[in-house]
């Protein structure tokens, strides 16, 4: 079975205040399966942004290697490495210059996709995540958090990518429709044989969602295997705690 | 035979064509009759079927010198006594065909003179001469009680007033006086004796006399073509039809026409070829607004040129080194330089480079609006919220697609600012321009501030104001246009 | 008796404190023996005990006239063919007592002339002197192949070269040089004979022979104080003290000094006293750079004023219409129209208000300095993140915390762009201030510009180029510390 | 008993479009008792974010009036009006040119309150949200989207308001975490007797924190009530989805 993503003893540290740099990642050793969906969850502040950012390289570790599709990731042509894979920013991100179209359509463009394709493309995204299509031509700051979360999400989704990074990606959306994007999610999932690492504060979707689980606490790897694993014999108080919330 | 008549057909049509694409350069001085000569030339080749470019108002004798010998235009109507002195610097009278022989080696020959000779001259009214006696300026020592005032420049001029009351051995107290209020001081009967140049429209206006120079004292000031040797020989042929043409008088109703019947140099001009019947009758519009639209056209030119390379430049240099603060400081310090090189020494520093007209100019102006266009990119580039940068990053977009969809757009705003900034600065600044020929609004301004004229300054002025604020107007389109909607979206709510 | 004495020591107060609080004020004009002349005065003041302000390289007679007639400066040395013609406009040899009559009514006396007459002179080696037999000009008539050059100048004015030609009925061939290259030239024995000031350097240096003017067709330039006539009576009695005291010779050995013998204006001037037991020997240092700080002091008043006006005038403007946008925008057209008049129209423009000197200089550069400011100041807070603007109402910020917590930080750096771009360019712009005696590093730039020297506008250029760059330096350190943090955290990333 | 807020047939539209101006609240009337805690579930885009801006005046209604704590809304002196409601912005909504602290203590520094105070209250807040002192002297973007989220809470706290308007407060923060703050809050408000108005996504949150639930759906009260009488008696399908999905 092949890794879609793979981290090698990854050290990562931010400076802040006067003591130094502080270690945010602290010797993660993790193999996520290709093909399903890993779960990270967490403290907040825990480090599962800054595993994720790892990932497609926005950020350098300071000691080890993540390797992506078995490969070391590569030093030149980073945009083509990170195009292909889909990044659904903590809190959306959209760019505020550009309507929620554009922000969702701008890769293909740039990909040289044919206008039909990005339109139906861009049709069928809008409705798997339950949004009106009147939200086009507008700007995200005219959106609502959760509609501007989904636009995110779009985006990610655009070019079809083989490896997804969701970053707390339904936080700000409501339960009912949160369940339509479970099952669309789902389908695409089995269908396409994408592989997912899902940032998540909510276990039950993470259960319900991954076939591989992550604990992280203060830059460390609590436990992770299958969720029903975890659930079963949490390795530590911590996740004992979080276990009986799930329930 | 059939060999030569081939040659004979392509050297007509080479002289056809070069006719065509090439028009003759007329150019004049920044002062009336200079103007109306100017316009006699050009329209009197024009109606021989040649194309002409006007080129008037240069500022001063020695910038029409100086672009005729450098081939800049082709010709203009020059004084003999200003040849000899201003330019020959001979110290003693010289014959034309002394003065085109020395000045043949610059590739430049005289044509015969138009007739009338532009000259200091003393003037009474015709009533104060009969009364006194007067015919000559030698009778004015024995005249007593006159109010004699003359123009500030005359009365300091040793070739003015004091050479000549040594020369006729005159003595009356005479008083300072603007040249303009003189005239009428004199038709009111308040003064009595006045300077004034031979050819004033005032002259025939007020029907002054002139007093005899019968010793000479004032030197001969014969308006004659200038022309660079290469004019086509019709035009040689066609622009000799001028010689001896036009006397004293002649001069004087025209430049009264335009004084005082507030025609336009066109205008005059072509009555004056319809009468003699050298041209045909043509429809004049009143030149003030040629004038206006050419200058304004030739000001557009001037900081349109040079605000689309600032532009250019400015932006693209600043996309380029704005992630090197070092490079960027470096830019800016450079700029920032430039500025501190005042605009008149600039523009002298650009003419052994660039010559005298439009290019020295625009490259004074391009330099001068870099500075606004460069610091506020730069400052717009490094300030942007860094989130959106890093989102750009990890969604794979290349450096080139980050400047071109988010760092270019959030900058949009402040790079604007700076460039309407330069775009205003530059249209103040290119007044400066009509000091070294290169025209545009300067050139009234430049005239009016020499001649004290206002109504002349207001021409500049008042077009160049308009053109600041249409400018600002059309840059509102564009931001409209090129702005990121979502800044349209908050103005509205 | 005691009530007078008292009143007396009264006024010995009142006058020693005036004395000690108000200094006099000596000027002179931007040329070499001006200078000196200028420091003979201030120094012999000095000696005295006098409190004296230098304000020396006004830019021409009538900016020095207009001054002293004004009140703005007490004091500066003239020449008495100057005062005839160009002030008072005399066309007639008036004595020093008339010219006093005359000048009475301005509140203004002429003292007794120091001795030299500065006028035209022709020179001559001694050895083509003595070889020709030359005595006077006339000589120059019966002398044959003599070469003779003339400055350009001297060649065009009829009160040179034309008039003297005619006068002493002279038919030499002559040909026009660089004044400067001209002395090389005679010294070389290139040429025979050129004309000169009488109080040249040159004339001592190189030992030359003044051909005597015994027709009396040069006018005579003898220097005199010129002074106003509420000046106190015991600096009068001190400025006595230099009538007669310097010869045509003595003038020509301070001038050598200061060009040949490279020495300062001061350092000459002193010696001149010292010798004459009129001034103790005081320790000169190198005039260069006292005239350099000074230059550089009054550069940065000029532009630090007009800046601090324009920062404060042109932020709180901004801030005060930036929610208004047609009010906004018609701030910025006004001040975009004040960018459309030429900088030395506008310097013009001032005088019938500011009157000459520093005010109307720092006025006209305020108003040149507020358009980067206001623009690019409206242009930030107008284009602010608007979800931040309604946090920050919503967290009950008034409307003047939220200018002062949220607008304010957010826009620095575009506000500071704008600042540093009007800073630089007030720096470039105030080089002209000089035009209107109000100092700065224009002065050495104008003179430079005027006497085609290159090393004077060095000295104004580069340390006004040096300014540009520190005041960028000052504003990258302004910068460090008031713009917000978080910009500071990105660079560091 | 008192009514914090009252909404009287508030409507509220927004243009989008060309379709002119479109209904984002319709005929919205409500009363939320003083002294307990509100909760506003309902559908991603539903008028949540708009209904809670109507309350401190950051938004006019189009129509009908806003009351709180039975007056109205005044016309002057707003800031004034503002300050004493707490205002979690949805996302955090921190100015990024001030640090943590100061984006925490701005307020009470206007207030006048001495420094010591400030001090000692900040230093509370910040303990009761699992903030570690070390976030104090960075920027916002130097945070997690957790801890972010938290500042913002203090920053809402920080002047003991006699209303809070929460807004998803806290989406980001994992579920240990949330715990804590549940529990604290529980305290202040049972000591202090404040008010607050919570919209949130999470039912099981709903109904653990409120004494009043909301339940909004296209800009339309679909039910409100005790939590336990919306639970027992939907009255709505989507109602029952909601509660099932709680389950
Ligand atoms: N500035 C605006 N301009 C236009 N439409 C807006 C604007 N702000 C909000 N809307 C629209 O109003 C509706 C309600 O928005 P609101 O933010 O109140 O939703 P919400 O219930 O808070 O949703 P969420 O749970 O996603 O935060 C949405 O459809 C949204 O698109
Ligand atoms: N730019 C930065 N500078 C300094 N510290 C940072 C920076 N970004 C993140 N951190 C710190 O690194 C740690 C991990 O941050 P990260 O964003 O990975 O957390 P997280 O697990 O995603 O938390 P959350 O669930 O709240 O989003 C936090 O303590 C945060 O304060
Ligand atoms: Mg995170
Ligand atoms: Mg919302």
């Amino acid at each position: 079975m092949t890794n879609c993503v793979e981290f090698r003893g990854v050290d990562k540290s931010f400076v802040f205040g006067p003591d130094g740099p502080k270690k945010v990642l602290d010797g993660i050793e993790l193999r996520f399966p290709e093909g399903i969906t890993t779960a990270v969850v967490g403290e907040s502040g825990s480090g599962k942004t800054t595993l994720l950012q790892l990932i497609n390289a926005v950020l350098e570790p300071d000691a080890g290697e993540v390797r992506v599709f078995d490969e070391p990731i590569p030093d030149q042509h980073r945009e083509k490495f990170r195009r292909r894979i889909g990044y659904s920013v903590q809190g959306a991100g959209l760019f505020p210059h550009m309507t929620n179209r554009d922000n969702v359509v701008l890769l293909a463009k740039l990909e040289g996709w044919i206008d039909d394709l990005i339109e139906e493309r861009y049709q069928v995204l809008l409705a798997e995540m339950g949004l009106a299509m009147d939200v086009s031509n507008r700007y995200p700051r005219e959106l609502s958090g959760g509609q501007q979360q989904r636009v995110g999400l779009c985006r990610a989704l655009m070019l079809r990518p083989r490896l997804l990074l969701l970053d707390e990606p339904f936080s700000a959306v409501d339960p009912i429709t949160r369940i339509g994007i479970y099952e669309r999610f789902q389908a695409v999932q089995d269908h396409e044989g994408v592989s997912a690492v899902l940032v998540t504060h909510d276990m039950r979707e993470a259960v319900r969602l991954a076939g591989n689980l992550v604990i992280l606490r203060e830059g460390k790897v609590l436990q992770h295997g299958p969720p029903q694993d975890v659930l079963n014999a949490p390795a530590h108080e911590y996740v004992e705690m979080l276990v009986k919330e799930h329930l | 035979m059939r060999c030569n008549s081939t040659l004979f057909l392509v050297m007509l049509f080479a002289s056809t064509y070069s006719a065509a694409s090439e028009p003759i350069k007329v150019a004049s001085k920044n002062f009336g009759e200079s103007y109306i000569l100017g316009e006699l030339t050009a329209q009197l080749l024009e109606q021989d079927g040649f194309d002409v470019e006007r080129r008037f108002g240069l500022g001063g004798t020695l910038i029409c010198y100086e672009a005729l010998a450098s081939g800049e235009i082709d010709l203009y109507v020059e004084y003999t006594g200003t040849i000899e002195q201003a330019i020959l610097k001979l110290t003693e009278r010289a014959s034309i065909a002394e003065l085109n022989e020395r000045i043949a080696e610059k590739g430049i020959r005289l044509l015969e003179p138009l007739g009338f000779n532009n000259t200091y001259a003393i003037v009474v009214t015709r009533d104060v001469a009969e009364r006194n006696g007067l015919h000559t300026v030698g009778d004015l020592a024995t005249a007593r009680d006159l109010k004699v005032v003359l123009s500030h420049e005359f009365l300091e001029r040793e070739d003015g007033w004091p050479g000549l009351a040594a020369a006729y051995g005159l003595s009356s107290q005479v008083v300072g006086m603007e040249h303009g209020l003189a005239y009428q001081a004199l038709n009111d009967g308040e003064i009595d004796v006045m300077d004034a140049y031979s050819t004033d429209g005032e002259l025939k206006r007020y029907d002054l006399t002139i007093l005899d120079d019968d010793k000479g004292f004032f030197p001969e000031y014969l308006a004659v073509p200038l022309i660079r040797k290469d004019l086509p020989a019709r035009a040689v042929a066609v622009l000799r039809q001028l010689a001896g043409i036009l006397d004293d008088p002649g001069m004087q109703a025209m430049n009264a026409e335009v004084v005082f019947g507030k025609r336009s140099f066109a205008d005059v001009a072509n009555e004056f070829l319809v009468n003699k019947g050298l041209a045909d009758e043509r429809l004049i519009v009143d030149a003030i607004w040629p004038n206006l639209v050419r200058n304004t056209l030739q000001h557009l030119k001037l900081t349109g040129i040079a605000l689309a390379a600032a532009i250019l430049v400015g932006v693209f240099a600043s996309l380029a080194v704005f992630r090197i603060a070092a490079l960027s400081r470096a830019l800016i310090y450079f700029s920032g330089l430039l500025q501190t090189v005042p605009s008149i020494a600039l523009l002298a520093l650009m003419i052994p480079f660039f010559g005298i007209g439009m290019y020295p100019a625009i490259v004074a102006l391009f330099l001068y609006s870099l500075l606004p266009i460069l610091r506020n990119t730069i400052t717009a580039l490094t300030t942007l919220d860094p989130t959106l940068i890093r989102v750009a990053t990890a969604m794979g977009l290349s450096n080139r697609e980050q400047l071109r969809y988010v760092y270019i757009p959030l900058s949009l705003p402040s790079m604007l600012a700076g460039i309407r900034t330069a775009a205003v600065i530059s249209i103040g600044t290119a007044t400066l321009a009509a000091f070294i020929g290169a025209g545009g609004l300067g050139d009234p301004i430049v005239t009016g501030l020499a001649l004290n004229d206002v109504g002349l300054i207001l021409q500049g002025a008042v077009p160049a104001a308009l053109l600041a604020i249409i400018t600002e107007l059309i840059f509102e389109l564009i931001e409209r246009l090129v702005l990121p909607g979502h800044l349209r979206v908050e103005a509205a709510g």
